[in-house]
């Protein structure tokens, strides 16, 4: 029992770095409708800033985050700005292709910057502390994460709900030109979304680094976090949350007490398996064109 | 009264597609125009070249709303001007309820309260779209959906509105009475440019109209003298003096292929 | 032998009856028009019978089979053909490539045959041919030919109606389903449809079911027409019969104002 | 245009003689390839061939019927184990067991069709990639398929011929690619072909017009699963040696990559795809030892970046050009192929 | 002969610069220092080692590739070392057929010599020793007694497995627990309940040092901490202190000389390091003067010295008249040559015997300390050779 509880607090802790990532990618699917692959990268390169400025510039831990946030704010803008829009007529391939050029180009950048060697992101709380219920531990950095992710998605949540930016983003999606002439600035929308998922990542990034900092650092939360927004449909934002749990604690309790060996992948098979049941994931209503 | 819209010499290029050949078209404000023509004529890329959703068109030719220039000016800023079109094909947002639709029509606006009044005139004007305000717009029946697009436009309390064939799909009642909501709308100070197919009730519900062929405006006069036009009343109005197609001979023939 | 009839067809998404208990009867070679105001539930009966909704209820008799339940290609296959409201054209095929399409069922080229092509006398260069053959003719007889290479996307709306059109008889259905068959076009271009519509029924012997607002149309070339209005049927009957009656008047055309006709002289032909 | 004199002419292989030139000059080019350049190229010339293979037939599932695929590296890597198993274990000959494992490989792509029958986007993309991933940790808990540890590919015997160089590979390879490509553009332009694209386009008419979804879209996945398996097959011979790890998600979304940004729904576009990225994947990491370009490249690393990751340029340049790509023409490199064409319209070709 | 010229010498290397091995690349750059060193000491026998590395970015296709139009445009005298086992076993067969010399495939791996190749010549301890010594220690004298492994799914994981559980049958133990890692795994939480729940008292892992990294700290955070135990590949003290943020004090690991030469690590004395000077030798000759400035002096690098050491010897002591034949020869009459890792015996050609090719089989045992120093546990010891099973 103790072992099953402390499974599924660790695949939730886990899941919590899943979640702000899915959050991050369900805030650019539900206005651009592109999967995006450079999801983890955008969040690469500031985290790796906020390295750079602690230890080429001295500057202090939260001065080097909020630096790194900010950078990431202008970072997702910049690349919707000056990459993404500049595409004619694409198609949601050539979209996802041109996402999966920006993460070669990010990933590359930051390899040919600093290299392939593992790096010690210092951070304010240290990593290996933990907070002991009983005997399920969890540690300080997990709980930070949790609350993290699930701040940041009932802000995300709020923020939408109640400001007009969360519509005209659904409007974005489902019909670009009709949004723009509903007086939508489709590109600002779309712009802003890339800035604040990127900034989302950021906070995931600049969590995970602590316990491990290297250039491929993001794949696989990156992988995780669209597999659980994909479990949550792709649109809702609790939906991602929710989904990555899923798949955070399905890898928790599959790992131990099915088999270490496929646990890499079972939250795949679960996803086909949900999927089959809902085709639109877990969150979202499934829509039937009508002709 | 003066010109609301003023179309000079434009030409639009789909690619490689010449559609829109030189046209000029002055809109004055306060009165309803219709731009009639055959399938293909460009009337479609007349209003979408305006509203700038053709990227880097016109090619040529200037266009002014209110005396400033809006041609190359983003769709968003020209809608924001106070220009609102029903566009060809209802786009409505699909995965949005009719609510929200409605809403998105009012997005640029600020005053709630006249919009909620706005809300309830086009519920009044469409009553079926009031029963289903949470139903997705995607499920709608196609003249559903034509109410849905004419009545988000209105939300957006334009100056001038593009209607592209906004009878389209819709029930002899509703055709009637969207062109008395046209009727009515210009009243209460709308400037309305039309297209449309149904020649009749353009022609009688506007007070100028211009008739486009291969890009080009090939007549242009006051609706009443149109009206009586021998091609228009041919053409357009189908108006012939045998009676109906059981009586008629085929005259035309049949090719076989080489 | 019943050829087509539609018995207590109820179509419900969830609260809403979109088709409610509709029955009614097609013979073979008639034009059977369903009429009724916009959301009466016309479309829906087209879907439940071409299988693209399931019915919550009822019986589709086609030629003495029960459809009913039926995936949308065996309905094809059973001899149904179909047009659509809003165009469902393959948009990034030529008009050629959408009206061979419509030649689906007579073709037999599968990945085999067909990825060993290698001349004119081979299966599927022969069977391209022969189908070919018949496109073109549909072609020439919608007068299509200027679009005949052309992406259907980028048409007039009205030319891809009569594509939609094209590809339907390229299925040499035996029923054919029009959904607004006439919309976006103006006078002398429904006029034409008019005329292939005609021929259609006349020549090519082809039973149709359409829908339609054009009232003028309607009253001209349907056989008999059936009014709806909420998913339920209003009445049935020849189209003078049924533009007199008070429901259809009331809800659909528009109370005591006549029905939309150009003409004086074709209104009293109406009344007649 | 109304002067046809055969309707065939529309869905012919050659659409005119001028093409049937180019057809063989381009069959006598490659015939003496390996005889102008050195083993170095023929190699290159396998390995792009074997990527042509694969991006045709992911074409085909992608580019025409509409359904996307992360997973492909897994039926590649069901060929390459596939083949390689019923050579030394059932004793297959080569031909026989490649086909066969093109066969198993179909399969595995119909069963993955089955889900994919109601998914979309996204949903699919993310089905797909699991497919993929799963794949390869399968293959690696097998001990008879040398799990983690790795196959070796057994000789390579055809009609009693051994084929230990490349450039006796080169020939079978090449054939193979050229049989496939011929097919599919055959099935593309003929009844299977158009049905995919109408599924893409607008699946319910496409329904309404007879064409069987659920067999369709299904054929879709096996026919292209079944190119990525032979490809596989291929591939075990050109390495010699196959460990599930060769088979990851960067390699599907490499494939992704060729069949997108050299043109979907084309069968030239994939095949222009294939040669130019799989060419720039494979000589970027030259790019350090071109005289000038490289010293410099290392001065700026040495100054402003690191030299220890100075290899990395080769990700940079090659999401650039990807970018680049599909920002100046959004159907890729057969649409630029396309432009080219109509500005030298007057040219045989 | 192939790739020699008057003034040259042509030998090739492959390694990953790029992609998510890219950490292993510091081998090729090690070589390149150490080749430039040479060079700069007047070369061999008035030839100067051109050394061409390539990055195939782990990639085995990519191996070849590189390996094809090096050897065939410019043509190499002999290869050395080339990481990843399935890289290298992409291009052995092309190697061999032609009968080229390969020197110290950097990786640990039995396939290298099972079968035996006559130009293929082995220079890194196998994996599997490592885990024999370690299990062995801890055995005897740690006397753990519930001993588990956590492994990567891949060569290196699956014979480090192999030896612990070999050595154990022999004292009639079993394996407290055995858990799967793989790559792209990132979170170690479920590997280290899984340890846990075992109760496992020693635990050798068998993955990349990131990987150790994270699996240190969790289990530190869930208060597990068993005797941990590792291989070479984790044996870079001061790297490993950095990264567990000094979680790796007290951490066993098999060494072949990476041993921090200098004092900058606390003064702990390397009584047992006989290449204590030759190490410190190549940190100011190689390193600092030809690496990278922003090249970490550590065990990858040295590793990459160290594999490249046999091969220079060789052609050293085959005089100037160089051949390949001479090479092999000179090789298979190597004995006890002492570089910087064990010392390395070939013997004549013999298909049915893995020794005459294995080079050496010698590590030895060291502790982290809390400064990234090591406290040498045990001396040089040869581990037994385990041949593949079937
Ligand atoms: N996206 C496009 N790409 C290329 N050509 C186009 C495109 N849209 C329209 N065209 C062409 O431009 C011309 C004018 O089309 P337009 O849609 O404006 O006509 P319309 O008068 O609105 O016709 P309809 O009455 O059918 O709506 C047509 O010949 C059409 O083929
Ligand atoms: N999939 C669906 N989900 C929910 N409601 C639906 C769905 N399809 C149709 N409806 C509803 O059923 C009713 C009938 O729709 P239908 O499309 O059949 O109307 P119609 O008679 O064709 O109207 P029109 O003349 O406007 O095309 C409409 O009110 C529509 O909103
Ligand atoms: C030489 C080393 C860099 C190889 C490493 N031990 C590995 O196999 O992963
Ligand atoms: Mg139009
Ligand atoms: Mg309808």
């Amino acid at each position: 029992m103790i072992d099953f509880i402390q499974m599924t607090v660790s695949g939730i802790a886990v899941g919590s770095s899943y979640a702000l990532m899915a959050l991050g990618m369900v805030l650019i699917y539900k206005a651009s409708e592109v999967p995006n692959f450079v999801q983890g990268e955008m969040a690469l390169l500031p985290v790796f800033i906020a390295y750079m400025l602690i230890y080429s510039y001295g500057q202090s831990v939260f001065t080097a985050f909020f630096g790194a946030l900010a950078f990431a704010m202008f970072l997702g803008c910049f690349l919707e700005f000056a990459v993404v829009r500049r595409a004619k007529n694409p198609n949601i391939l050539g979209l996802i292709i041109i996402t999966i050029g920006l993460e070669m180009v990010l990933l590359g950048f930051v390899s040919w910057k600093f290299g392939a060697d593992q790096r010690v992101m210092p951070f304010p709380i240290s990593s290996y502390s933990s907070i002991m219920f009983g005997n399920v531990y969890i540690s300080t950095l997990d709980l930070l994460t949790l609350v993290a992710a699930l701040v940041i998605m009932v802000a995300l949540f709020l923020f939408f709900r109640f400001s007009k930016l969360g519509v005209a983003m659904k409007a974005t999606q489902q019909n670009e030109t009709a949004a723009r002439l509903m007086g939508i600035r489709t590109n600002r929308v779309k712009m802003i979304t890339w800035g604040i998922s990127a900034t989302v990542g950021t906070v995931a990034g600049l969590l995970l680094a602590p316990v491990f900092m290297e250039p491929y650092m993001m794949w696989d939360p990156l992988l995780k976090g669209f597999a659980a927004a994909v479990i949550g449909g792709m649109t809702s934002l609790p939906g991602a949350v929710f989904g990555a749990y899923i798949v955070g604690i399905t890898e928790h309790l599959f790992g131990g007490y099915v088999s270490m060996e496929y646990k890499a992948v079972v939250a795949f098979v679960v996803i086909v398996i949900v999927l089959c049941i809902k085709p639109s994931g877990l969150f979202a209503r499934h829509y039937v064109k009508k002709v | 009264m003066g010109t609301l819209l003023e179309i000079k010499n434009i030409e639009t290029y789909y690619d490689l597609i010449y559609a829109i050949r030189g046209a000029s078209l002055s809109v004055e404000e306060g009165s309803i125009t219709a731009i009639l023509g055959n399938n293909g004529a460009g009337k479609t890329t007349i209003l979408r070249t305006v509203m700038g959703l053709i990227d880097d068109q016109p090619d040529k030719g200037t266009i002014e709303f209110a005396g400033r220039r809006i041609d190359g000016a983003d769709t968003e800023k020209i809608v924001r001007m106070g220009i609102s079109l029903v566009p060809e094909g209802r786009e409505v947002f699909e995965e949005l309820t009719i609510r929200e639709n409605l809403m998105m029509g009012a997005y640029t606006r600020r005053d709630k309260k006249a919009v909620t009044r706005d809300l309830d005139r086009v519920f009044a004007y469409f009553p079926i779209l009031a029963d289903r305000t949470g139903q997705w717009a995607g499920t709608l029946s196609g003249g559903e959906q034509q109410m849905l697009a004419i009545g988000r436009a209105l939300m957006s309390r334009p100056r001038l509105l593009f209607l592209d064939e906004p009878s389209l799909g819709l029930s002899p009642l509703l055709v009637k009475e969207i062109f008395e909501i046209i009727k009515k709308i210009n009243q209460e100070g709308v400037t309305i440019l039309l297209v449309e197919q149904n020649a009749k009730k353009a022609l009688e519900v506007s007070n100028e109209a211009l008739i486009l062929e291969n890009g080009r405006f090939v007549m242009k006069g006051q609706s009443g003298d149109l009206m009586k036009d021998e091609n228009v009343r041919e053409f357009y109005m189908g108006v012939r003096s045998t009676e109906s197609a059981k009586g008629y001979q085929r005259w035309k023939r049949k090719k076989v292929w080489r | 032998m019943t050829f087509f009839a539609v018995s207590g067809l109820t179509m419900a998404f969830g609260g809403l009856k979109a088709a409610d208990d509709v029955s009614f009867e097609v013979a073979k070679g008639e034009i059977y028009a369903i009429i009724g105001p916009n959301g009466a539930g016309k479309t829906t009966i087209f879907n439940c019978i071409n299988g693209i909704y399931p019915p919550t209820e009822g019986k589709i008799i086609f030629r003495d089979k029960n459809i009913r339940g039926l995936s949308p290609d065996r309905v094809a296959r059973a001899g149904i053909a179909r047009t659509f409201q809003n165009i469902e054209l393959f948009s990034n095929m030529n008009t050629m490539e959408n009206i061979m399409l419509g030649r689906h069922l007579f073709m037999k080229t599968g990945l085999f045959r067909g990825g060993l092509m290698w001349g004119k006398k081979s299966f599927a260069g022969k069977e391209e041919i022969q189908n070919r053959r018949k496109v073109e003719e549909i072609i020439d007889l919608l007068e299509l030919q200027s679009f005949r290479n052309k992406m259907v996307g980028a048409l007039p709306y009205g030319i891809q109606k009569k594509i939609e059109l094209g590809r339907a008889l390229a299925a040499e259905p035996e029923l054919l389903l029009l959904d607004e068959p006439c919309a976006g076009m103006n006078a002398e271009e429904k006029q034409d449809v008019i005329f292939w519509i005609k021929d259609i029924q006349d020549e090519l012997g082809i039973t149709i079911l359409l829908i339609e607002h054009d009232m003028n149309m309607v009253m001209d070339i349907s056989n008999r027409i059936l009014a709806i209005n909420f998913g339920r049927k209003i009445t049935q009957g020849t189209p003078q019969q049924v533009s007199m009656h008070p429901e259809v008047l009331k809800a659909y055309l528009g109370g005591d104002d006549e029905p939309d006709l150009p003409d004086p002289a074709q209104k009293e032909h109406q009344q007649a | 245009m109304d002067m046809k004199r055969s309707y065939y002419e529309d869905v012919r292989l050659f659409s005119s003689g001028v093409t049937v030139f180019w057809f063989v000059a381009l069959m006598v080019f490659l015939f003496f390839y390996p005889f102008v350049f050195t083993n170095y190229y023929v190699y290159m010339a396998n390995y792009i061939a074997i990527n042509i293979i694969v991006v045709v037939g992911l074409n085909l599932l992608v580019g025409y019927t509409g359904q996307i695929s992360l997973g492909h590296a897994g039926f590649y890597a069901i060929g390459a184990y596939a083949t390689i198993t019923l050579m030394t274990v059932a004793h297959f000959p080569f031909l026989a067991a490649l086909v066969c494992a093109g066969l198993i490989a179909a399969v595995f792509g119909f069963l993955l069709g089955l889900p994919a029958l109601r998914l979309e986007g996204p949903y699919l993309a993310i089905a797909t990639l699991g497919f993929g991933l799963t794949i390869t940790t399968v293959i690696g808990r097998i001990e008879m398929l040398g799990g983690r540890q790795g196959l070796h590919a057994p000789d390579l015997v055809i009609m009693g011929h051994h084929l230990t160089s490349d450039r006796q590979f080169y020939y079978l390879a090449v054939t193979i690619t050229v049989l496939l490509v011929l097919l599919a553009r055959n099935i593309t332009k003929t009844k299977v072909g158009r049905a995919f694209i109408a599924i893409r386009d607008a699946h319910i008419a496409a329904e309404t017009m007879g064409v069987n979804l659920v067999l369709y879209k299904t054929m879709a996945f096996a026919l292209s699963a079944f190119y990525a398996g032979v490809a596989g097959g291929l591939y075990a011979f050109v390495l010699r040696f196959i460990e599930p790890e060769l088979f990851n998600l960067f390699l599907s979304v490499f494939f992704l990559t060729m069949a997108v940004a050299g043109g979907l729904g084309s069968v030239m576009g994939p095949i222009a795809g294939a040669i130019v990225l799989s060419f720039l994947d494979l000589q970027l990491r030259n790019i350090l030892s071109i005289p000038y370009i490289g010293d410099w490249l290392r001065d700026l690393s040495a100054s402003y970046f690191s030299l220890t990751g100075v290899s990395n340029i080769q990700f940079v340049i090659f999401g650039s050009i990807l970018i680049a790509i599909m920002l100046f023409e959004p159907l890729g490199l057969y649409g630029l192929w396309i432009r080219m064409k109509k500005y030298w319209k007057p040219w045989p070709f | 002969e192939v790739g020699v010229t008057d003034t040259e010498i042509h030998i090739g290397q492959w390694s990953p610069q790029t992609g998510p091995a890219a950490p292993w690349g510091a081998v090729a750059r090690g070589t390149d220092a150490y080749f430039k060193w040479i060079n700069a000491n007047g070369g061999i026998h008035g030839r100067k080692l051109i050394h061409h590395y390539f990055d195939d970015a782990y990639n085995p296709a990519k191996t070849i590739a590189g390996v094809k139009q090096l050897q065939e445009q410019t043509g190499m005298f002999a290869w050395v070392s080339g990481v990843g086992t399935a890289c290298g076993l992409a291009v052995k067969d092309y190697l061999m057929e032609r009968g080229i010399p390969w020197v110290g495939p950097s990786a640990g791996s039995r396939h290298w010599v099972t079968p035996p190749q006559k130009h293929l010549f082995n220079v890194y301890p196998l994996y599997l020793g490592d885990a024999q010594l370690l299990t062995e220690y801890a055995v005897t004298e740690m006397d753990k007694k519930r001993i588990a492994v956590v492994y990567q799914e891949d060569d290196y994981g699956k014979q480090g497995l192999e030896g612990a559980q070999h050595v154990l049958e022999q004292h009639s133990m079993e394996l407290a627990a055995k858990v799967p890692v793989s790559i792209s795994d990132t979170d170690m939480r479920p590997h280290t309940m899984k340890l846990r729940q075992a109760e496992a008292d020693a635990v050798l892992v068998f993955v990349t040092p990131g990987h150790v990294a994270r699996l240190l700290g969790t289990g530190k955070a869930m208060n597990f901490e068993p005797q941990w135990m590792s291989t070479t590949t984790c044996g870079d003290f001061p790297l490993m202190i950095a990264i567990t943020k000094g979680l790796y004090e007290g951490v066993i690991t098999a060494s072949f000389g990476m041993a921090q030469p200098t004092g900058n690590v606390g003064g702990i004395e390397h009584i047992n390091n006989p290449n204590h000077e030759l190490m410190a030798k190549y940190k100011t000759e190689v390193y600092d003067a030809f690496a990278a400035d922003d090249e970490r002096w550590g065990y990858t690098f040295t590793t990459g010295i160290g594999l490249a050491e046999p091969l220079v010897e060789a052609i050293r002591r085959a005089g100037r008249d160089l051949t390949r034949e001479k090479l092999v020869a000179e090789l298979e009459k190597m004995e006890n040559f002492q570089g910087l890792m064990g010392r390395i015996t070939y013997g004549p050609y013999d298909p049915d015997d893995p020794l005459c090719r294995i080079g050496q089989q010698e590590i030895f045992l060291q502790q982290c300390t809390a400064d990234g120093g090591s406290k040498i546990l045990t001396d040089w010891q040869t581990t037994e050779f385990i041949p593949m099973s079937q």
